[in-house]
């Protein structure tokens, strides 16, 4: 971070993804003292991506916890102290290691209000980073948020951007329910931005229009935002306007603002990371094609990985969706008349 | 029956299986709290048996008896205090009765009602029984966690069954309980089957009580037909958890005396002959035996008991089977703090569809498609 | 079974879907040396639903194993067992326990094959009855098809009659690669139909067309393809003719016979009882819309679940997709013209 | 360092810190024998600094270290039959390359290649090595099934980190080791460290080893940076575990004297006081002093063994780096035995956007996006 550290006032950082993480972090171990960090390697090596440096340091061992290697604990332990009106921020460490977390997502987080019929509710976090891009060994590039966005009760969150990152985090934290919270590692550094240190959080549950463009709707999440804005602009270049949507919370999903943009637009890619099949796209593809139908002038396009695991780093290329393919995927939109 | 001779209860605890006093109760154990407990016992048999019988008539889902378990239920609630954090199994009707969770709840619950976990009071922030096996543990361990990061003196209690020890997630509990030193107790209701496996497929350990070597916690072995041994071990280690001392495995030996649930036929997998054997052992039996040995159980309390129990069981009978129905969008409502937009435009479809299927039938929906 | 109980030559037998199963698995065990049976009460009780019946008796400890209750365990055991030739097939007592194997599966059972690049494989069936509608606990109603479909290299079955359960758990047990085979346990017993125990599988990868239509397509699987057929003839007896398409196979998903249909009918209505945003006709709706874009006269509709977990039984009923549901789903779609 | 004092390498084996006996040696260790580990152990040291090197410079991945722990996977390696498996974990490059995984297939998998694991001859069976901590122990316990099933006198060696213990479906994997009596060894290679958490965060046993108490099956400790007690543990659990008699878990105490991977800096969490004071342990240093001592190797001999092994590592990494590409659609070939026609369509678009990225960047597609 180049600006101050403190998180007191409202110091303005120009922080990458990462540092926006580690702000809002900050930010929220100030403001409540009943928000907790804990997961693997989080409190004296401050996380293997430095999201929680200096925490420990700041806020001591009670508040910043190092826990055994176990995922399915730490994801139980979450529930179990947010039952009591503590808020748990659990970090997991690559979203790969997410899946044995999975059962207490889906039969406690996600349900406890429900169960109880409001008597006690979940209001923790699950981060992980996810995604590919960084030449990381196997199972160190997953892209699994369409899992945990089928589970009932949860809330599943990707910024995109240092400021949509700091704003969502926040919200996500304070939010009364179970929120799963993707970081796409492959942008934790990429690009810096102005965060204002505030305490602000942005809005959950909502769709970020990042261009405006009556061409084409493309729409994305997490670290493909980055050449889905690439392909907007080299489109632009070539006399296309397309419009830009950051999907930023994939559960519930926010379908109105797609349709309205498609409405006006009448095509529309969409881009994802996942493996093509049953994954988030598939979702808001469906949603498109049922509700706007009568304003679809190309079928919708989505611009995906493939039905295969990551490959190990030497191909992992093959497998990224890239610039080129969004504009290919979007030329063709423009083809059907 | 039970794996090893050192198992059985009443070798392990103050009254044996026929009733006769193995050693000194304890100071704190007199009369009037033995008979109170032998009146949790025979409520919740009575509750129990009520359940069951309401299953069989087709006015109760799948229901989990914990017939022959009601020390184990009697003895934890009675040991807890009113602060402690109860994370139960679904055979702890008796544990959580004890803490307020009233017999109605229990039914409506079975019953497949969701309003029953809408507990009050003293268990306004206990856990609702866990489905999905072993998975409460880490819950209780998160809650103990709590607890100790606000420094304050409670305790959690957390209970499974002996088929739950194979979970890695209750090792992963129970091993954070000690390594964080955290004020649990765990006690595995050690009822010998796990449905139709015997607990001598779980584990090649003697004991479960053992476990807790692996994981740096006391642990013990009790009889868990006596209630009055369930509740001494389980005191003594909340007193050690609450002042500090970290936690404790407690295994409680004992049977499953019905079958697995209503949905079960145990005749399919276990002699009779072992479930007559198991009923020498009976923990209600026993401590009637004691406290009338001890001239403090006569037949006219006996049957003043059964009949003042017959009518709190009829009256939870009654209220459950009366109860307003919830709201046909309460299974929508609860699922988020507030309802997203994509929630509020399902509740309209569900609206709209009941009131197409009521017109379609003349009126009034039911439990039919 | 009301026929003769030897799966040595081909008898033929009247049998519900759960004994079609235990069919399927005495022959696999008579046939190939290599298979076993594993699981949580699958031995002396035969299973809680029975689907492992007198299997322990004929074919030993050694070949029908009840295992400790390790949901994760039995995955990864499995994942070894296969690893080596043998050809587990492992019950999961109910999907609503199956998250504990999720990672198994997804880190394990779908990538051996492609982590070694074909020099070990994992040849294992996990076999769960899932679904609602028999009034059972929490978590005992669970539909988690769309997870296990998203996982590359993992196969998912459904089959929705007896006949097809036999054919394809035979199938499935052959196949060199791992297959979760999902049992509709609300069907479990709806009906009988005559089995040949010839040996005979079914084709995986391939949709059954189990009525022709010209006016619409209904996609269904599982239990509800009941509901389907039911709606499908009501809807004759109005004169209107549905193709209803058994999907059998959810991933790899056969496109091809869904999308033939719906260019014939340019109708279509996929029925799911899973929660409907995120799932399996999330797929299959985006695909319709992307790939028959032109052939659509009207938008395809989907009938599914709610976004919210199961009910407790006494509001099952509430939750779950009706006839009715589908019958009123295919007129919307008739009334665009 | 060690967390107490009977973990220290060095009190649990046969040749000290120092490279003084600690006890007679077995019988089977000739001097024969001690060359030959020797020898492994510089040879897997030379090609681990190599691999970092190659890390530092851009033509490797995150490589995972293993210095330090050359006498675990040695003496493994050499207890192990060739008909025995292998389920590793990802520092057990020493024991994978005895039994024939060659080192240009080690650099292979951590330069990005799956065809590293494409292992042969003795290795066929063998595991690669697993990235989730701990899942792999159920993999080993399901061959051991196997094994036992089809009434085969093999056994399986698994491995895993100290931080692994902590997770449950490792505790499941053992336990079924035991409630089975399944012909497996599992090697605990307590490092004391996962990445920066120290093995006293992990759990609050004094050892790893005594978690075979829960278990039901034998634990012991030994010194893992002496490679001759690493032997006799694993060869006698072995043989136990052919002849029927069950598994063990061995704690092989040790240290990581490098970083966790090449992605992490071990000098955020830890005293470099600390890893100057575990050099002094070093398994490859007491071993040539102990021969040295013995008569039995000389500084020519070294140089000799030095030079060869640098001749070798080179050669790997010369073939590794001068290795074909696989085929751009590998990665879809071996999703399943045969590609589905989803997946065949899926390389047909991977096929036409590399033909279209080719011609748009004149020819040759990279690695830049
Ligand atoms: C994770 C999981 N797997 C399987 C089941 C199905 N099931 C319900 S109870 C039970 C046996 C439990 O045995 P035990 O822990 O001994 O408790 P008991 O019922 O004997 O009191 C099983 C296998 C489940 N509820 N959860
Ligand atoms: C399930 C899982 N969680 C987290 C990680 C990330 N991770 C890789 S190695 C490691 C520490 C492992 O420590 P240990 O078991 O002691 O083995 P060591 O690396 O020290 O040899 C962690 C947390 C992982 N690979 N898998
Ligand atoms: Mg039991
Ligand atoms: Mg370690």
């Amino acid at each position: 971070m180049t600006a101050g550290n403190s998180a007191q006032g409202s110091d303005t950082h120009e922080v990458t993804l990462v540092e926006a993480v580690n702000l809002a972090l900050r930010r929220a171990l100030t403001d409540d003292p009943e928000v907790v960090i804990l997961g693997e390697d989080v409190g004296t090596n401050g996380g293997v991506f430095r999201a929680t440096l200096g925490l420990r340091e700041q806020f001591g061992y009670k508040r910043v916890i190092d826990t055994p290697l176990a995922e399915a604990l730490i994801a139980g332990i979450s529930v179990g102290m947010a039952s009591q009106g503590m808020r748990p921020v659990a970090e997991i460490q690559f979203m790969g290691f997410i899946n044995s977390a999975v059962e207490q997502m889906l039969c406690h987080a996600g349900r406890l209000r429900n169960r109880t019929r409001g008597r006690l509710s979940c209001p923790m976090v699950l981060r992980a980073p996810f995604g590919g891009g960084i030449h990381a060994p196997e199972h160190h590039s997953e892209s699994t948020e369409a899992m945990f966005a089928h589970m009932p009760g949860l809330r599943v969150v990707i910024p995109s951007s240092p400021t949509r990152a700091y704003g969502l985090l926040l919200s996500a934290i304070r939010d009364p329910d179970p929120v799963v919270f993707l970081e796409p590692k492959r942008i934790y550094r990429l690009v810096r931005q102005q965060v204002v240190d505030d305490g602000q959080g942005l809005p959950l549950d909502t769709c970020f229009t990042l261009r405006q463009g009556k061409d084409l709707t493309m729409v994305s999440w997490g670290a493909m935002i980055h050449e889905t804005l690439l392909a907007a602009k080299e489109l632009a270049r070539q006399g296309v306007e397309a419009e830009v949507i950051d999907v930023a919370t994939i559960s519930p999903l926010d379908m109105v603002t797609i349709l309205r943009s498609v409405e006006k637009t009448g095509r529309c890619v969409v881009i994802q990371e996942a493996p093509r099949s049953f994954g988030v796209g598939s979702e808001i593809s469906a949603r498109i094609g049922e509700e706007a139908l009568l304003y679809l002038r190309s079928p919708v396009q989505r611009v995906t990985g493939y039905d295969t695991p990551m490959p190990y780093p030497k191909n992992e290329n093959l497998y990224m969706p890239s610039t080129a393919d969004i504009i290919e995927a979007a030329r063709a939109t423009l083809e059907n008349a | 029956m039970f794996d090893n001779l050192d198992q059985a209860p009443g070798k392990l605890g103050y009254i044996d299986a026929r009733g006769k006093p193995v050693r000194e109760l304890p100071d704190e154990i007199d009369v009037a709290w033995l008979q109170a407990s032998y009146r949790h016992m025979v409520r919740i048999r009575q509750l129990d048996k009520k359940a069951v019988a309401l299953q069989r008539t087709g006015q109760m889902h799948t229901y989990p008896s914990c017939l022959g378990q009601e020390a184990i239920g009697t003895g934890i609630g009675l040991a807890m205090q009113d602060d402690d954090v109860l994370v139960p199994y679904y055979r702890d009707q008796a544990t959580q009765t004890i803490r307020g969770v009233t017999m109605q709840q229990i039914l409506q619950v079975w019953g497949g009602d969701e309003r029953g976990n809408l507990f009050t009071g003293v268990a306004a922030k206990d856990f609702p029984n866990s489905v999905p096996i072993g998975t409460q543990m880490s819950h209780a361990a998160g809650i103990a966690t709590a607890m100790k990061s606000r420094g304050i003196k409670q305790a959690v209690v957390a209970n499974c069954g002996d088929g739950a020890t194979s979970r890695g997630d209750v090792y992963e509990a129970l091993n954070l309980v000690g390594v964080w030193q955290l004020p649990m107790v765990a006690v595995i209701n050690n009822n010998q089957w796990a449905i139709s496996v015997p607990r001598s497929l779980q584990t090649g350990t003697r004991t479960l009580a053992e476990k807790a070597l692996a994981v740096g916690i006391e642990g013990l072995q009790v009889d868990g037909n006596d209630v009055v041994a369930v509740y001494q071990a389980v005191s003594q280690a909340l007193a050690r958890a609450r002042s500090g001392k970290g936690g404790t495995l407690i295994e409680a030996v004992s049977y499953r005396l019905s079958d697995h649930t209503t949905a079960d036929d145990a005749t399919r997998y276990r002699d009779a002959s072992e479930v007559s054997q198991a009923w020498e052992y009976d923990p209600v039996k026993r401590l009637q035996i004691f406290l009338h040995e001890l001239g403090h159980w006569t037949p006219t309390q006996e049957q003043t008991l059964l009949a003042e129990v017959k009518q709190q069981v009829d009256a939870a009978v009654t209220a459950y089977l009366g109860e307003v129905p919830q709201a046909a969008d309460d299974f929508m409502a609860y699922v988020f703090a507030e309802m997203t937009p994509t929630l509020l435009a399902q509740r309209d479809q569900l609206l709209a569809k009941l009131e197409r299927d009521s017109v379609a039938q003349g009126g009034g929906s039911d439990d039919s498609r």
